[in-house]
């Protein structure tokens, strides 16, 4: 085979699969994996201002990156497309609405609009080079904000992490046990905190916040 | 009642808040302030208790952690029964019931006692380990009675309730212990700026404080006390836990306090309040300010109610102004004893004697009982008390210097109250858990806290220092050196003044445990060592005498110690009874260690919210709730609910089965297979990876391609499979079993992580990202074709084991050409969020298909038919792809040594004989081997009978219209059409012939119409 | 040496218990003994006795570097049963039952074994699987053993929530009746006391620093309190300490030691009269003679030699409990404590001799040890006297960790698909 | 209850977020094939088990998924050094007498 005809051929063969998972027309109705608790209704119904706020922020979309910080392509490519740089350990950045978060040496959850998703991966994939990767997990978890006065104490029930002021400012995130199982929180405000859970858990999570919460008065959000 | 033992004035009570309260069904009155104990002495109720090996009557002793008697059962209602609880330590309540537990026909009046005092003798220490031996048979009497007797309370026989929690910290610095030194501690650490934990098992703060006499800055202690914790709860870096017990310090300074918050109020807890608390803290550092144990002193007969310690006398007559008693003697090897017998006059109660164990007593307070007019026994003790139910009298006599022999005559004294002072005893409780040994100071006679590798300080009486002064002394400057150790307190070093106290004169102290009778101790009437396991002076003799000389085995042989009191009162007395008799000192005797908890926890604290609903996480797919709908059972894989069966009204589960089996054979059928591990990999060294972790070839798998893999240990023993698909060039995604989904990521990282890094690649977790429905059936291609107009479905273009994208309902997805029932399938993945959505869609279509959803069974089944094994039911761990029969799924000749090669290789795995995984065809067709049973070549043998293999996997197929079952046999693969024999519990016996476990379509022709 | 019996506790009774003898003497060692047995815990004072009684070597010593009965024996839940998954072990554990049956007169000293039955909940239908799968296989090896329905485990233990509501339903059990439970410190003491009567020579406060060798061959020990003490065969049953005498001797086991706990909650009356175990809602519990819920808990993932483990651990083990038998939630916990378990990677004991010669190790028992007792003693005598493995025990040799013939406890992993 | 310092992290965090995975430092042979089946075992399964100073290997499991090295007393629990999977340990038994 002459070495154009290789070429050629290598040309052919993708070297990563990308796909775009959303719908093109409205029809297919997404759920989320809180769906079924119906928050949108407890919303309305849920008048009381409660020591513990909750909100699903639904159907986002969810980029799991890797990729090495000597990669030059990779974390230059991060910055010219998102706008902002590849935060360092424990650390997260945001520009506009969308937002990342470390979660390892080589790896950082991005976290956007959930129609910008694919788009965006093509972006990145078509600026990196090199040793990296990136999935698509926008269908595999979704984000909570938990937030209020009590809000502290509900992750306190919940998490064995420091979260005192000195130790876990806003902005700061940790990968860390949640109940018995793990969440992604990241604190967002002095009484603001946002959890990513994964899908098949969500239920569970969201009994565990109900019941954390029942001593402070839990208000839904919509 | 009336509360004749109340005084009309003092005390820490509101006598605005009257109490009335149940103890034995009668009604008793009491205030607001007041512990159960308390209120039991104040109406004048002598016997709290039966003990249970004597059955002798018990009486208050103590009032604290330490009380070893008054042990009571509580709860008004079934449900909120709580067994013994420590009287001393529960606070009173409007409408509390409580009772005791052992006696018949009462505890006031026990028969049993008849037996005890006769029977007595006949039960020296471990006697049950010397009889009721002959005839072995008999044991299961025997053991009745012994248990009928044991036992203090008794459980619920309702579920609880009410409701636990638990909450986490970190804080810099964590006091133990509310005293003088604690509260002294807490103050410095938290005026540095340190984030401060303050707990104390008590109601209040303030310790000893609350009963003492003594002056700090020239006014009553209790004010001081009032000032430091009103100052306290201004901090905002100071948290304070009153009604919350340390009990247990572990490895790397981490603390469980126990926060009992609503037991002071009633025994069940108000509405939507959570009963008790866990709070689970990293400290910085630690301080121990636990304070010390009264040591009661060991005599004859007390254990009479009426037999008290001298402390505990002066905490009742101080702080809850009640006065156990009207003619007091008291005992004393030291001048702190004192107090009770001053505190008694003042009551305006009547002290017949002060008997101090010393020769010639110098402290201050000798010439204060002398100014107040009372009697001072000098070198003498109480050597016998008189009475059952209470103290009638006492026996004093003479002893010597050492405390060994009885010199002089011995007179007798009426009273009705013993107490007794032996000196104190450190709480080092805490300090032992984490495995440090306490160390003897010989100028204390006690044990103090030992080395340690944990960031701990100790102030106060817990490391021997007795005295108000150093007390808050200590309590500063450790409470200064915590906050500067986490890293505070410069600014303020030196700030905090030491409050000024009056000391008075103390005396030296006699070391005396265990007081002298004109007879030997072995004859003398019973001493008691541990009140609450019966444990006396004597049986603790016997244990040496018999050899049972580490002080471990004289724990263990008497049982001292192993009360709910853990031995609090009684171990030191005990460690110096065996000291003595073995002629050593007790360090050399040795200490017994303390492990949490300090005081017994409710078991619903710790298990916290975790239980029930939240026991644990139940993971649910993208279609749960159809399946919920549809009325499906459900089967528990890994944290997974999978639909195991969906039964139509009126059905059996076998019924089910075969609907489903059938529909899926000659229509279709849909199985949600969401909960299959799947794991994306990408970079370019991930066609080599895969070539490392699997034992078959991967080298040539083309994009659009998948492929059937084996995972096998080091040991070459299969642990996991599944399907991996080529997305691209450097793309995959991996499938694994639903339960072995975490274990295989790890495991993936493990060796990329350790072994080898230079590998370029990634895994990342999509189990949850993929909602999977498996469309399985000749008429899938057709169903199928109805949802999706970009994607070729036809043979030639879609094949066996291909994959491709397109969209499926207008989602798009990506379709995987595999089959796990042997017909023709599509394994369609959308994102999850639109699982359901594509779900309801394909059953549109479906209807007129008859699709049938399916479950995990039916699966089974019909992968059964087709000999596809499953991780985990068809392996164990000790079988190797060869084993399995899946040499086709082993490529030996890859360059890598691939993980399980080497294993394989070894001479166990190479032998002849292995047991093989074979089909069993039953003679019956009707008969369906139990799984799990095993195959004999004799079913008329005796037992031990050898075994060939059991069987992994059998079921009815309703579409071959027999049984099948898959199975391990010895060489199985050498013996096809051999017939085996499974004989069953109930004597019959099954015959089955070895086949291929291929039983439908050997040639797989099927999952190409 | 005097027999225990009521008609004697009476004639002490009148004396005032002045003239009880020792169970066992306090000797001196001699310079050589012709075995001497490393380890005073219930495993090397039954191999003691065994060797004297059965084998008529009484020139034994025992070196114990703490107190007789002092390490796991003094540590565990005191669970008996032998309904084991493998032939091997399932031989090995029902020759410990038959002991058992008899030990008390044996012994002439009442170890208090109950047989009060133990089950085995299954939570899953793989549970149910293997279950099904280990009684199939004790059934045909001649142990008593059957499977339960859920109803039949209800009717066993009416207190336990057998509902279909829990988070892992009840599905069933295996029950074997003749198992049960046994009082674990009068194990090693009855063992010591007989042994002593047969003239073994017990030495407490003895500590092992190193084992003597002369070419290739084990000659003897080293000992912290008395020296150098001469034997011609050496066993060692040091559970918790397995690994540190290997090294003294120069080889590696396949083992590591992990902590592993237990609790016991406050003496409450009657209540649970048979022992209950759970591997999937992880915990055991049974209620001792004095009342204690006695509970066992997981091992910890760690090595560790400190006789404690994580308060996680214990968390987890009451939840399972507290899952169980809700209405335990209001009984407490009065004491927990740690032992440490030597694991094996197939979760069955080592018994074997070693790479040097004369020297044995009985070791490896994880959480089985306490049940094996008499069995232990009585195939490691034997292996000591003769010098090679007892039939029983050839298959528990180190050495299969080299050939591969691993004989896997761990059974199923868990169910996949 | 230990608590870890995760070198990746570079912070402590609650035992519950990490398990243990056994002896560190254990390599795979180059090659297997030219192992002996004594070899092969010990490789798999003959283990230090040190009363004392263990260099064991951990995985931060609910935190960042890396894999690291412990030195740890384990006779007191004392945690005397974490460290990345490819560096040495800088105190060792030998050290310490």
């Amino acid at each position: 085979m002459s070495e154009q005809m290789l070429a050629e051929q290598q040309t052919l063969i993708p070297v990563y699969a990308l796909m775009d998972q959303l719908p093109e027309t409205e029809g297919p109705r997404p759920e989320s994996p809180l769906c079924h608790a119906d928050l949108a209704s407890l919303a309305e119904q849920g008048s009381r201002e409660g020591g513990v706020r909750l909100q699903e922020q639904a159907l986002l979309g969810h980029l799991v990156l890797r990729g090495s910080l000597q990669n030059e392509s990779f974390v230059q490519g991060f910055a010219q497309v998102m706008g902002m740089a590849l935060p360092g350990a424990l650390e997260s950045a945001a520009a506009g609405d969308a937002s990342v978060r470390w979660i390892s040496p080589d790896e950082w959850l991005l976290i956007v609009p959930g129609k910008q998703a694919f788009s965006l991966e093509k972006q990145l994939r078509e600026v990196m080079a090199g040793h990296f990767s990136i999935a698509n997990v926008s269908g595999g978890q979704t984000v909570l904000v938990l937030a209020g006065q009590d809000a502290v104490n509900v992750l306190k029930k919940s998490t064995g992490y420091d979260l005192r002021d000195r130790n876990f400012p806003v902005g700061k995130v940790v990968t860390t046990t949640f109940a018995k199982t793990q969440a992604v929180i990241r604190r967002t405000g002095q009484q603001e905190w946002e959890l990513v859970v994964r899908r098949s858990f969500a239920d569970y999570v969201w009994l565990w916040l109900q019941d954390a919460s029942a001593e402070y008065g839990l208000t839904v959000t919509a | 009642m009336t509360q004749t033992n109340r005084l009309p004035s003092g005390g820490r009570l509101d006598r605005n808040r009257p109490v009335t309260f149940k103890y034995n069904g009668t009604t008793y009155s009491g205030f607001e302030g007041d512990t159960l104990a308390s209120a039991l002495l104040a109406n004048g109720v002598d016997v709290v208790a039966r003990s249970f090996k004597y059955s002798r009557p018990r009486g208050i002793v103590a009032a604290g952690a330490d009380e070893p008697n008054a042990v009571l059962q509580l709860g008004a209602t079934e449900a909120t029964q709580v067994p013994n609880v420590r009287a001393t330590q529960q606070e009173l309540f409007d409408g509390l019931v409580a009772a005791s537990t052992n006696g018949w026909p009462s505890t006031d009046n026990d028969l049993m006692s008849y037996i005890g005092k006769v029977g007595g003798r006949m039960m020296p220490p471990g006697f049950y380990y010397k009889t009721f031996m002959y005839p072995q048979s008999l044991w299961d009497t025997y053991e009745k009675f012994i248990r009928k007797a044991a036992g203090i309370g008794r459980s619920p026989t309702e579920n609880d309730p009410d409701i636990y929690d638990h909450m986490n910290h970190h804080a810099d610095v964590v006091v133990v212990g509310g005293g003088p030194a604690g509260l002294s501690a807490a103050l410095a650490a938290g005026r540095a700026g340190a984030q401060v934990i303050l707990a104390d098992e008590q109601a209040e703060f303030g310790g000893m404080l609350l009963h003492s006499n003594e002056l700090i800055n020239d006014a009553p202690a209790t004010e001081w006390v009032a000032a430091v914790v009103a100052e306290l709860q201004t901090m905002d870096n100071v948290m304070l836990l009153p009604r919350s017990t340390v009990n247990g310090y572990h490895d790397h300074n981490f603390v469980t306090i126990h926060e009992r918050r609503t037991d002071h109020l009633a025994d069940l807890a108000p509405r939507g309040q959570v009963r008790q608390r866990m709070h689970r803290i990293r400290a910085g550092w630690v301080v121990l300010a636990t304070g010390a144990i009264e040591r009661p002193l060991v005599y004859a007969n007390n254990d009479v109610p009426g037999c008290m310690l001298a402390s505990a006398v002066s905490t009742y007559i101080k702080r809850y102004a009640v006065v156990p008693g009207n003619e007091l003697v008291l005992m004393t090897t030291n001048d702190q004893g004192y107090t009770a017998a001053f505190d008694w006059q003042d009551a305006g109660r009547k002290v017949v004697a002060i008997v101090d164990t010393r020769a010639e007593p110098t402290g201050a307070c000798v010439a204060q009982a002398q100014q107040r007019g009372l009697k001072v026994i000098k070198g003498s003790a109480v050597i016998e008390v008189k009475g059952s139910k209470r103290v009638s009298g006492v026996l004093v006599a003479s002893i010597d210097a050492a405390g060994d022999r009885v010199t002089g005559n011995v007179q007798q004294l009426a009273c009705d109250t013993v107490a007794s002072a032996g000196g104190w005893s450190p709480a080092v409780h805490l300090a032992c858990h984490t495995g440090s040994r306490p160390e003897w100071r010989e100028d204390i006679q006690a044990f103090v806290p030992g080395k340690t590798v944990q960031r701990q300080l100790t102030a106060g009486a817990v490391h021997g220092s007795y005295t108000l002064r150093a007390c808050l002394e200590e309590g500063i400057q450790q409470g200064m050196l915590a906050a500067t150790n986490a890293g505070f307190g410069e600014q303020i070093a030196g700030q905090i003044p030491v409050p000024t106290v009056t000391e008075t004169a103390a005396g030296p102290v006699m070391t005396l445990f265990h007081v002298p009778h004109t007879k030997p101790t072995s004859r003398a009437p019973k001493q008691f060592v541990d009140y609450q396991t019966d444990v006396t002076a004597a049986g603790i003799e016997v244990a040496t005498r018999e050899g049972y000389e580490s002080i471990e085995h004289v724990k263990r042989y008497t049982a001292m110690g192993f009360g709910t009191d853990q031995g609090k009162l009684g171990n030191i007395n005990g460690m110096a009874i065996a000291a003595k008799s073995l002629n050593k000192t007790i360090p050399e005797t040795g200490t017994t260690i303390f492990r949490p908890n300090y005081t017994p926890i409710t078991f619903g604290a710790i298990a916290g919210r975790h239980c029930k609903e939240l026991y644990d996480p139940k993971r649910y797919t993208a279609m749960h709730r159809w399946h919920l709908a549809q009325g499906a059972k459900f089967e528990d894989v890994g944290q997974w609910k999978r639909p195991w069966y969906f039964p139509k009204p009126g059905e059996s589960m076998q019924d089910s089965l075969n609907r489903e089996c059938q529909a899926v054979r000659t229509s279709a059928g849909i199985l949600d297979a969401s909960t299959l591990g799947k794991i994306d990999i990408q970079g370019r060294d991930a066609r080599e990876f895969l070539g490392r972790v699997y034992s078959n070839a991967w080298a040539k798998l083309a994009v659009g391609k998948c492929r059937y893999g084996l995972m096998c240990g080091e040991d070459g023993m299969v642990f996991d499979d599944g399907v991996t698909a080529c997305l691209a060039e450097n793309h995959f995604i991996m499938t694994t079993t639903t339960g072995g989904a975490a274990g295989v990521l790890e495991w993936l990282e493990l060796y990329h992580q350790t072994e080898w890094p230079e590998l370029e690649v990634y895994f990342n977790t999509v189990t949850d990202q993929w909602a999977t429905m498996t469309i399985s059936g000749p008429n899938s291609r057709k169903l199928l074709a109805e949802l999706t107009d970009d994607i070729d479905l036809s043979g030639d273009s879609f094949k066996f084991m291909d994959w491709k994208e397109g969209t499926v309902a207008g989602v798009p997805a990506r379709v995987f050409r595999i089959s796990f029932t042997g017909e023709l399938s599509f394994e369609v993945n959308v994102q999850a969020n639109y699982g359901m959505y594509v779900w309801e869609r394909v059953f549109e279509v479906g209807a007129k298909y008859n699709l049938t959803p399916y479950g995990t069974e039916t699966m089974h089944i019909l992968r059964a038919e087709k000999g596809f094994i499953i991780a985990g039911q068809d392996t164990d761990g000790s079988v190797t792809p060869i084993d399995l029969g899946m040499s086709w799924c082993v490529a030996n000749n890859k360059p890598f040594s691939y993980i399980g090669k080497r294993g394989m290789a070894r001479e166990d795995c190479l032998k002849e004989n292995r047991k093989q995984l074979v089909g069993l065809k039953t003679r019956d067709p009707e008969v369906v081997i139990p799984e799990g049973a095993h195959a004999v070549e004799n079913p008329n043998q005796a037992a031990p009978v050898p075994m060939l293999g059991h069987v992994t996997s059998s079921y009815y197929s309703a579409c071959l219209g027999h049984s099948i079952a898959m199975g391990f046999i010895r060489g199985g693969h050498d013996r096809m059409g051999e017939t085996v024999y499974y004989p069953q519990p109930d004597g019959s016996v099954i015959e089955a012939e070895i086949c291929s476990p291929i039983f439908l379509d050997p040639k797989g022709e099927r999952q190409n119409v | 040496m005097e027999k225990y019996s009521g008609f004697g506790l009476l004639k002490h009774a009148l004396s005032y218990h002045e003239n009880w003898q020792r169970a066992w003497r306090n000797p001196t060692p001699k310079k050589k003994y012709d075995v001497v047995i490393v380890g005073g815990g219930g495993h090397g004072l039954a191999t003691a006795y065994y060797l004297a009684k059965e084998h008529h070597i009484t020139n034994i010593a025992v070196v114990e570097k703490g107190y007789l009965g002092g390490g796991n024996t003094a540590r565990n839940t005191t669970i008996v049963r032998s309904n084991y998954l493998w032939d091997e072990s399932s031989h090995l554990y029902e020759h410990a039952m038959k002991l058992w049956e008899g030990l008390s007169q044996d012994l002439n000293y009442n170890v208090m074994f109950s047989q009060r039955g133990v089950l085995n909940l299954g939570h899953t239908l793989q549970d149910m699987r293997d279950i099904q799968r280990r009684v199939s296989a004790n059934r045909l090896n001649g142990i008593d053993s059957e499977v339960l329905d859920t109803q039949q485990v209800a009717d066993i233990v009416p207190i336990m929530d057998c509902s279909p509501n829990t988070r892992y339903p009840v599905l069933g059990a295996s029950w074997q009746p003749r198992a049960g439970v046994a009082r674990h410190d009068a194990v090693a003491w009855g063992y010591a006391r007989a042994a002593d009567q047969l003239g073994v020579d017990l030495i407490q406060q003895c500590e092992v620093v190193d084992i003597l060798t002369e070419d290739g061959a084990a000659v003897g020990v080293e000992t912290r309190q008395h020296g150098t003490i001469k034997a011609d065969r050496i066993g060692c049953v040091v559970a918790g300490n397995s690994s540190v005498l290997a090294k003294m001797a120069g080889f590696n086991l396949p083992l590591e030691s992990h902590p592993l706990q237990a609790l016991v909650s406050e003496p409450i009356k009657p209540i649970l009269d048979t022992v209950v175990m759970s591997n999937h809602v992880h915990g055991y519990v049974s209620q001792s003679d004095k009342g204690d819920l006695v509970i066992g808990a997981g091992i910890d993932g760690y090595n560790g030699y400190g006789q404690r483990g994580s308060y996680g651990t214990i968390e987890h083990t009451i939840q399972a409990i507290v899952e169980l038998f809700p209405i335990f939630s209001r009984v407490r916990m009065n004491r927990q404590w740690g032992g440490i378990v030597d694991t094996c990677p197939d979760a069955c004991p080592i018994i074997s001799d070693t790479p040097v010669e004369n020297l044995f190790f009985n070791c490896g028992w994880g959480t089985g040890g306490f049940k094996a007792t008499p069995g232990s003693g009585h195939v490691f005598a034997a292996t000591l006297a003769k010098g090679e493995a007892h039939e029983l025990a050839r298959p528990f040799s180190m050495f299969r960790f080299h050939d591969g013939a691993l004989i896997d406890e761990h059974g199923a992993a868990g169910v996949a698909h | 209850m230990f608590s870890i310092y995760c070198p990746y992290c570079e912070e402590h965090r609650e035992e519950e977020e990490f398990h243990a995975k056994g002896q560190a430092h254990i390599a795979r042979p180059r090659d297997p094939e030219s192992c002996s089946d004594k070899e092969w075992g010990e490789y798999l399964y003959f283990r230090d088990n040190p009363r004392g100073l263990h260099h064991e290997l951990w995985v931060h499991a609910a935190g960042c998924r890396k894999f690291f090295n412990i030195t740890r007393d384990t006779q007191n629990y004392e945690i005397k050094e974490t460290y990345k999977i490819e560096a040495e340990p800088r105190i060792t038994a030998t050290q310490a007498q």
